[in-house]
């Protein structure tokens, strides 16, 4: 059988057999609905809590700190929207970092219709955002700063303890969107201080659809879809109860094999890195070296094209990502490479592995004997790219 | 959510129904709001000979007036005021928290009961009705535990009706 | 066996094995991201496509006429956010109806504190929107006007098609809350004349937490949830894939038994209404008795508090709700059971059936043998009941 | 997402490379915004005698070029010169309705490359670059299709960017 290397798994993941197997008697035995009264009520109800404690575990939260959302998406509005709407009188400036996601920018963005202003903070060529920016760009009116844990096309992860501190002496919240980084690296709320947190099922071999969002006890929070006493009033709808119990049980499984997972992922993707950047000419390493999340490996290589490059290593068997998932369609430059200053020629070369258990050093090295191949392949076509 | 001893109590509530010649009676709560209680009380040498009650509400409310009956039967007046809320729940194996309300209720319709026994026998005076107008300004949503205007009709923060 | 008799099919329903077959792959095998640019990608965006015709099939939308989201509430949300959001121009007014769902009425609410006024039509005692209170009430200024398709609580059916006309002469746009309707009643959005309409997953067999809103093709909407370009930026986040799948081969099921189905269970609902209304003194059958959901019976039983009369219910193996699930355990008076103009203490006793295929007639039998007896109990024990 | 016909020319384009002394080149598109091509023509007695291209862009990118060099290869300029964008986007089965742009820029570059011949040989001027200084007050978002004032970074509707 051909060898298939599926790098790409900050997009999707197959679901473990222990995953699936946990959410497989919420489709029809227990289907009850969490919100009904009768008792057969509460064991759906009681298996949410169960994966509330499960979610809260791995980051060091209390159960009741933990919403639960339908994406790491819907997590980044909450806490945006929600900090916002819910303390007008803070003031109406919200403060990003500029290689945010797309669901963290264009909430802030939203405001701005509404009369707020947005201030998008700098990185550096690594994509870090420097704390002294920070401290410049807050004032008094700063209701909220959102800056991300990690960067999903560039591994970076940023300062946040740093930062966090910078925007509570100024009585800011801040929020940090950690999909890239719960399930991958250790993340204590408490330690990085922060009062909002968001992650996704998806990084953390959960079902698609399911997220949820940490906010510290106490915090006023707007709901963002409002109705009834779901979720502790801050989420109506009736639950996805399959994906919760999802959720939980990945958050669960994470827990425990954290530290070798990311020991072992980290020298798999060194491997990658060391490969593509001594075999490929002109191929830029993006993101930081050491600063940088344990399953990423990203690069731009120059004088070919994102999706064109990843076809072709799909033709031969070998799934990568170019830039975020959401973006890939939109036939944009990548905001995030602008950002740590490569040209918009070099960004639309960019190639993104993210790594899992599942891969092996075979699977590297057949990635080192395809990409090199693919890149002069597309670069002998390439009006741009001369020897 | 409950627990089995509520449920047990639920099922099979002790001393229900009325004392037609009792020597005090309680009522506390509203229909309208979900919850009333009607305690019935025999007394004979400062002891609760006999208790009965009805109980419209919730499960709650008719597990707490059971045990409630339960604990003061046998008791004598002043042993029977000191029961808590906190005991009733206790000896149910805990109520759960939006039901706590439920507890205070059957201990309050007990001593409403004995009040009523002793201004009718004894003369005592009533109590000026507890010092209950304290002008509140803010209310708690019972959700999120966020303070809001009394006025507001639902929740500011979690946007959920507030109670009344 | 004793016989265990589940009728609250409105707060949740067990998954067919067709439905839960149709999602299985989606969960492992078929498990990556939609919005990836390599072929595996379009697979799995290829069966969400096909859900989506299915779900328009089911309500004669247009597929891109569709949005799927994590639940009916999040589909209210959206509509009433949405269009208010995106037409701040119209105006400041919305106006629903008193007996909407939680997720309408605190959407519409939410904008209260943003400047708009909220205006709530009265029902008669049947729970029906007079066409004419609405004339009298919209105003050049309304943006929207959100009443729902039927109610969950009394299953009395709207004059839709009658009061979106109204809305539209005033060049206002028009939402129905169709959560009650799609999937037991044939509804057909282009018929009805709205512009938007929100559905749930779990009124047609479909897994909890999906759920989908209909936009008439260039309805201005504002997204909840901001992001990428997932639902052709209507709404970001990664799709729950294996909901959606189910929610599409659900409907699909419905579409072709919807009549049939309809039919059969008019006639356990009648034979349910005329056994408990016949055997219990004191009984008030609430909604419409002809324009009325097939499924649904509901009622008030005085003397008798709902929560408690649920649990004696479910210890004789009878499963029924009272109210709404969301506003069962908020301890509060059902709002649509006062705005109907019963008294609140007959109020607390209210029970609604909801009924499924899988009920038979000696479930019916079985509930009109156990109701009766139950009721006589809690009276027995009332402080309020009086012989 | 792609037709078949689209993979097969995307995986083995034809005519691919250079013509060092070229008759006529024509270059479109500019890789910053991720699509370029150029094309190389060889002429003789009015006919396209050969004909070659690079490119960098995206799967339906090389796949447009590779279709438009078979599609004109031995024909007269007058027939190369009517070859429709939507002729292109047909001979391979269709493109995405996102990528149909791309079936633009074949189409283009090759007319521009003859346009180039038609100068250097024949002296022809180039027309007055496409009036295309049409004051545009707004965008269409591509996602939605809701009209934007040009300032516009995202879409007002859908908050998706706003291509430039
Ligand atoms: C009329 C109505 N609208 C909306 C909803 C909310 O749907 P979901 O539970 O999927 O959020 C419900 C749920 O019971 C409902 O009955
Ligand atoms: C950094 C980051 N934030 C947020 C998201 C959105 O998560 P979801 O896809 O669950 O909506 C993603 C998804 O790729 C991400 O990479
Ligand atoms: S009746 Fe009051 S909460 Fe139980
Ligand atoms: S390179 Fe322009 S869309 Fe393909």
């Amino acid at each position: 059988m051909e060898r298939i290397v599926y790098m790409d798994h900050a997009s999707a993941t197959s679901l473990s057999p222990e995953v699936k197997e946990a959410m497989m008697p919420y489709l029809d035995e227990v289907f009850w609905n969490p919100s009904v009264v009768y008792d057969l009520g509460s064991r759906v109800k009681d298996a949410i809590e169960d994966a509330r404690e499960k979610v809260a575990d791995l980051i060091n939260a209390e159960p009741d700190e933990i919403v639960f959302t339908s994406s790491g998406a819907e997590a980044n509005n909450l806490a945006i929207k929600g900090i916002a709407f819910a303390n007008p009188k803070k003031g109406k400036r919200i403060i990003v970092s500029a290689i945010e996601h797309h669901s963290v920018l264009n909430s802030a963005r939203f405001f701005e219709r509404l009369g707020y202003e947005v201030t998008f903070l700098p990185v550096d060529r690594y994509g870090l955002v420097d704390p002294e920016r920070l401290k410049k760009a807050i004032s008094p009116d700063t209701v909220l700063v959102s800056i991300m844990h990690a960067n999903n096309e560039i591994g970076t992860i940023e300062p946040i303890k740093e930062l966090c501190e910078i925007a509570h002496e100024n009585g800011s919240f801040f929020h940090t969107d950690a999909v890239a980084t719960v399930g991958n690296i250790p993340v204590d709320v408490k330690e990085l201080g922060i009062d909002l947190l968001s992650l996704s099922g998806i990084s953390l071999g959960a079902p698609k659809g399911t997220g949820a969002l940490y906010f510290k006890k106490n915090t006023r929070l707007m709901p963002l879809i409002h109705g009834g006493i779901q979720e502790r009033g801050r989420r109506a709808g009736t639950e996805n109860v399959p994906g919760i119990i999802g959720l939980g049980k990945a958050a669960e499984l994470r827990v425990k094999n954290l530290e070798e997972r990311a020991k072992k992922l980290t020298s798999l993707r060194d491997r990658l890195i060391q490969g593509v950047t001594s075999s490929i000419p002109k191929v830029h390493f993006t993101g930081h070296p050491e600063k940088r999340l344990p399953n990423h490996a990203s690069f731009c290589i120059e004088g070919i094209e994102g999706e064109a490059l990843i076809f072709m290593l799909s033709a031969n068997n070998v799934y990568a990502n170019t830039g975020s998932a959401c973006a890939s369609k939109a036939l944009k430059t990548s905001p995030v490479l602008v950002a740590i200053g490569l040209s918009d020629v070099v960004a639309q070369g960019s190639v993104v592995f993210t790594l899992d258990e599942s891969n092996s050093p075979e699977d590297v090295d057949h990635v080192l004997n395809v990409l090199p191949q693919v890149a002069r392949r597309l670069r002998e076509m390439s009006p741009v790219w001369k020897e | 959510m409950y627990s089995q001893k509520v449920m047990e109590h639920f099922s099979n509530p002790r001393n229900t129904g009325e004392i037609p010649q009792a020597d005090g009676v309680g009522e506390v709560g509203n229909p309208a709001c979900g919850d009333m209680m009607t305690f019935y009380i025999k007394v004979k040498d400062g002891r609760i000979e006999d208790v009965k009650y009805k109980t419209f509400g919730c499960v709650a409310a008719i597990a707490v007036s059971s045990m409630v009956s339960e604990m003061v039967k046998g008791k004598t007046l002043e042993e029977a005021k000191t029961i808590t809320n906190k005991a009733v729940a206790e000896a149910l194996d805990g109520l759960p928290k939006q039901k706590m309300h439920c507890s205070n209720l059957g201990a309050k319709a007990l001593k409403e009961a004995i009040k009523d026994y002793e201004i009718k026998v004894l003369g005592k005076e009533h109590e000026s009705e507890l010092a209950k107008k304290n002008v509140k300004r803010t209310a708690e949503c019972t959700h999120c535990g966020v303070s809001n205007p009394i006025t507001a009709k639902f929740c500011m923060n979690c946007g959920e009706k507030m109670e009344d």
